[in-house]
């Protein structure tokens, strides 16, 4: 069901990547759909009745080797985040150069380009 | 972009120095306890921005100017890729050769060898970037001129 | 519980991310967006994940600011033109077969909250992140595990990353500019 | 000492990240400082490249590097991450590195139109940063990492110019990339949540010991749409008219003649041949989808008159040929492929630079403006031409060689059919290039360009130098060469999954 509910998200984002018409709203787009595999990427690592993975004195080993949740994803997801907003600042910062040059953040009145 | 008034201005103050410690905090035990050289440097970051915010981008460059900021950002990665590279000595890149040579106490600030060195370096990087980003992109000014949209940041390098 | 609390964020993100794309106006779609960013530092908080959740959260208000201060604060502010509903419709049907397709993958195969499923039946076969778990204190010195495997046995990774962040600020400090082009000089 | 080698491994990443970190630094007034280090960076480059390969040839086996030493334990776990080098990925890296010394050579002049040296030289180098790492990786999720660095970077130098369709063109490839590397994360997160492993070797181990399920074939798929999409294959090839154009010439010339092979053809490849195993339906998919691109490519390239976006629709069509042979699965099939990999990276990044020379001094990149050029920039005209005869497969360049070698591997494994489309692309390609050799260099020279100059004498030094590489890399099909540069690439793949984890699973439970 989770799982679910995160795909859909990010069909959402997908979705809005697609179909708008808008840079900002497709910048806005994009970043739901990297919001998504965040959290998938994190909702994997999850285990049940799981801790957070640091060690502290008081926590035996065994105990905490039975319940913290798979580490590995969580960097992942560190630097998944990182990598996405800095897509995301070079993604506003055509989008403000286009907007210089033409006025408008309408996709469909930005077209030179054909052929 | 002009300041806030005193008020805003005098609060901010001080959240950004508590922001600041934070972040800090945070670089620092990153390896004990919640955080690292990310967390942290993203959060000392932030101090930055809401000085941007507050006190507008013309009082804020003093305190770290574009240039500088641009040059610490370069820094930041190359020292990251330094101590990469030191790990040669340990035979091998990102080896922990501090740590072999010095172990100190589990759950110690100086026990990690390279780590909190790494997230000190990260830290400074992320910060940097991060204020550089928020820096450039809002401080820019566009100016409608007739059909023409005048486009400059604050200071041209 | 955990499910359920789950659940309702994801709701909850969903309508938010709804709403961005939907809204005609460009600072409530910014401000979605942040609402969906919210829930996601929650999803991260409730998943035990407080390393990943405290950078994303900055970064998410970050990234609002500069929406809203660097985009939305021009003469712009609503989105104009009419939609091509038909367009719209065949992206949405075709999304929805791919989603119809994922789906089942993910959420039969997969079960939330368990070990990837080749450990299930490979028990035998210690995995990276039980190595991590076991060893990442007596191998590197750092009670944080996410830390451990980010600057130590994935320095590497988080070397690259790094570079990503470093390579996207010089593109907007070379994107934005003043002048990009000069006259070439004859020698 | 050679077999000592691979400790230099990590060097093809640390040199030119180091120097991506340092040259931003320097500013307007070290401007010939940077041509000198950026041109100095990649000249080690291609030393350090060829150093590997023949370390590689001698060691006769793939060499494998452990960041921070963390080898796989005893039990088997593989937990740091590794670096490759096996003979694809040696060639890979020098072909790397050698179209990115013509290319900075040509900058070092080219560039003078532009502002900001350090900044691009920084993005260029942090370009090549990032198609090494994405060549020696030997784990999913640091490929991922590797090709954000290299789209990123490209991404930035595609709009370098900050002209309207320079920013257009980048935007747009940045929304696609951007979606395709989402793809590619979703791609590596199934993988992870099914077999809790990271490594290529130890996925293609795990995932060969379990019946294919539906989740490991949805992975697969949503890795080869994303990497697809970076390598322009048809149904996905939208952006790269637009891309590859705008891009100042120079780095279109890395983008078509590395770029969308290391970040796209080689991950794909190394995807289906080294994790998941290569199979007939796979094969079939790659043939379709190259022969697509083939003709797709080189029908919409026929009535282009700008000379870039030209060139960058016949990049779509010869990834076409190569993606076409490998997935024969032949050997020869793979070979040729390869072989075509190889070449086309040097004929078409030559082209990209002579159209950027012709633009260079007339300003213009329409061909129908153009005529008789030869007469004025006969250097360019003629290193033009070589390359023109390469992609048009005229003997005795490189290109002839590799699309006879994929025509007949065709024959040889009986896909008559596919052949024949190859030959028909091939002739449709000649006759394009005719036009460009008839329009922009030859004919009657008109009155406004009476006046042009040849271009500067580094521009004509980097021309002439894959020139004399179109000619030389047919040497490449004698017997004796190709064993050492060829043959091993070829086995890389064609041992398939096996040779790959023997590698890296067996060999180094002693060393490395």
């Amino acid at each position: 069901m989770v799982y679910t509910l995160c795909l859909l998200l990010f069909m959402i984002g997908l979705y809005g990547v697609l179909t708008q018409k808008n840079l900002i709203k497709i910048i806005i787009g994009l970043g739901i759909m990297e919001y998504a595999v965040n959290m998938l990427l994190i909702m994997v690592g999850y285990r049940h009745d799981g801790i957070v993975p640091i060690l502290d004195r008081a926590m035996p080993l065994d105990e905490f080797l039975a319940r913290a949740v798979d580490p590995l994803p969580q960097a992942m997801v560190l630097t998944a985040i990182v990598i996405n907003v800095a897509v995301l600042a070079l993604s506003i910062a055509i989008a403000m150069r286009l907007y210089q040059k033409y006025g408008t953040y309408d996709i469909t009145e930005i077209r030179q380009l054909r052929g | 972009m002009t300041g806030m008034t005193v008020i805003v201005k005098t609060i901010t103050r001080w959240t950004a120095a508590l922001i600041f410690l934070y972040g800090a905090y945070l670089v620092l035990y990153g390896h004990l306890s919640v955080g690292g050289g990310f967390a942290g440097g993203i959060i000392l970051a932030c101090s930055y921005v809401i000085m941007i915010l507050a006190y507008g981008g013309k009082e804020t460059i003093h305190a770290l100017p574009k240039a500088v900021a641009a040059r610490l950002d370069s820094i930041g990665a190359l020292a990251f890729l330094i101590l990469a590279s030191l790990g040669m000595f340990g035979g091998f890149f990102f080896s922990n050769w501090i740590r072999d040579i010095w172990p100190g106490q589990q759950f110690r600030v100086f026990s990690a060898g390279i780590i909190p060195l790494a997230n000190i370096a990260i830290a400074l990087k992320v910060c940097v970037s991060l204020f550089l980003i928020f820096f450039i992109l809002a401080s820019l000014r566009m100016t409608r001129k007739g059909d023409k949209i005048e486009f400059r940041s604050e200071e041209v390098d | 519980m955990v499910t359920q609390l789950l659940t309702f964020l994801l709701i909850f993100m969903i309508i938010a991310a709804l709403k961005a794309l939907m809204t005609p106006r460009l600072l409530s779609a910014a401000i979605s967006l942040g609402a969906v960013g919210l829930g996601v530092s929650f999803v991260f908080l409730l998943l035990r994940a407080p390393d990943a959740a405290i950078p994303h959260i900055v970064v998410e208000i970050l990234v609002l600011l500069l929406l809203i201060r660097a985009a939305i604060r021009r003469e712009v502010k609503t989105v104009s033109g009419q939609r091509d509903i038909f367009g719209a419709a065949v992206a949405a049907v075709l999304l929805l077969l791919l989603l119809a397709l994922i789906v089942p993958v993910f959420s039969e195969d997969l079960s939330f909250g368990a070990q990837p499923v080749w450990a299930v039946t490979n028990p035998q076969v210690e995995l990276a992140s039980a190595h991590y778990l076991s060893r990442g204190l007596s191998e590197t010195g750092s009670a944080n595990i996410v830390t451990a495997v980010l600057l130590a046995y994935r320095g590497y990774d988080t070397l690259g990353e790094a570079t990503v962040l470093f390579a996207a600020i010089l593109g907007a400090l070379v994107l934005l500019r003043p002048r990009a082009r000069k006259p070439l000089e004859e020698k | 000492m050679m077999n000592q080698m691979h400790f230099l491994l990590p060097l093809a990443i640390a040199i030119p990240l180091g120097m991506g970190f340092i040259l931003p630094l320097l500013g307007r007034k070290f401007t010939r400082l940077a041509d000198v280090l950026a041109n100095l960076t990649t000249a080690s480059l291609v030393v350090l490249s060829v150093l590997l390969l023949i370390s590689n040839v001698q060691l006769g086996k793939p060499a494998v590097y452990w960041f921070g030493g963390w080898q796989i334990t005893a039990s088997g776990t593989i937990f740091g991450i590794n670096l490759v080098l096996d003979g694809l990925s040696a060639l890979m890296i020098t072909l790397v590195a050698v179209v990115s010394f013509a290319a900075t050579l040509f900058s070092s002049r080219y560039m003078d139109q532009y502002t900001a040296r350090g900044k691009y030289y920084g993005l260029f180098m942090l370009m090549i940063t990032g198609m090494n790492g994405c060549i020696l990786t030997g784990d999913v999720f640091n490929l991922y990492v590797f090709l954000e660095i290299a789209a990123v970077s490209s991404y930035a130098l595609v709009a370098f110019g900050c002209e309207r369709d320079e920013l257009e063109a980048a935007f747009k490839y940045l929304i696609l990339g951007c979606v395709a590397s989402t793809f590619v994360l979703l791609g590596v997160v199934l993988l992870y949540a099914q077999f809790g492993a990271l490594n290529m070797a130890q996925l293609g181990q795990r995932i060969a010991s379990v019946e294919p399920t539906r989740g490991s074939i949805l992975a697969l798929l949503l890795l080869l749409s994303g990497l697809g999409v970076k390598a322009a294959l048809v149904p996905f090839h939208a952006w790269l008219p637009d891309a590859h154009p705008s891009a100042p010439a120079p780095i279109s010339a890395m983008l078509s003649g590395v770029l969308i092979k290391a970040i796209g053809v080689y991950a794909i490849i190394r995807v289906i041949f080294n994790v998941y195993g290569f199979t007939d339906q796979l094969g079939m998919t790659l043939m379709i989808l190259g022969t697509l691109s083939m003709v797709v490519g080189v029908v919409l390239a026929l009535n282009q008159w700008d000379f870039k976006r030209l060139l960058a629709y016949h990049s779509i069509s010869q990834i076409g040929y190569v993606v076409l042979a490998i997935g024969l699965g032949t050997p020869l099939g793979i070979l040729a492929g390869l072989f075509h990999l190889a070449n086309h990276a040097i004929f078409k990044s030559l082209l990209f630079l002579s159209a950027g020379a012709v633009q260079y001094r007339t300003g213009t990149r329409q061909l129908d403006e153009m005529g008789g050029l030869a007469q004025r920039m006969p250097s360019t005209s003629r290193s033009c031409l070589v390359a023109s005869m390469s992609i048009a497969g005229v003997p005795p360049f490189n290109g002839f060689f590799s699309k006879l070698l994929i025509i007949i591997a065709c024959v040889q494994a009986g896909r008559w059919g596919f052949a024949i489309w190859a030959v028909i692309v091939s002739i449709l390609t000649m006759a394009s290039f005719m036009k460009v050799q008839k329009y922009a260099f030859y004919g009657k020279l008109k009155e406004k360009w009476a006046q042009i100059r040849e271009v500067p004498l580094v521009m004509r030094y980097s021309m002439i130098l894959l020139a004399v590489l179109c000619l030389a890399m047919s040497l490449l099909i004698v017997p004796g060469i190709s064993a050492a540069v060829l043959e091993p690439a070829r086995d890389a793949l064609h041992q398939g999954v096996k040779g790959y984890q023997e590698a890296i699973l067996v060999l180094l439970g002693s060393g490395g």
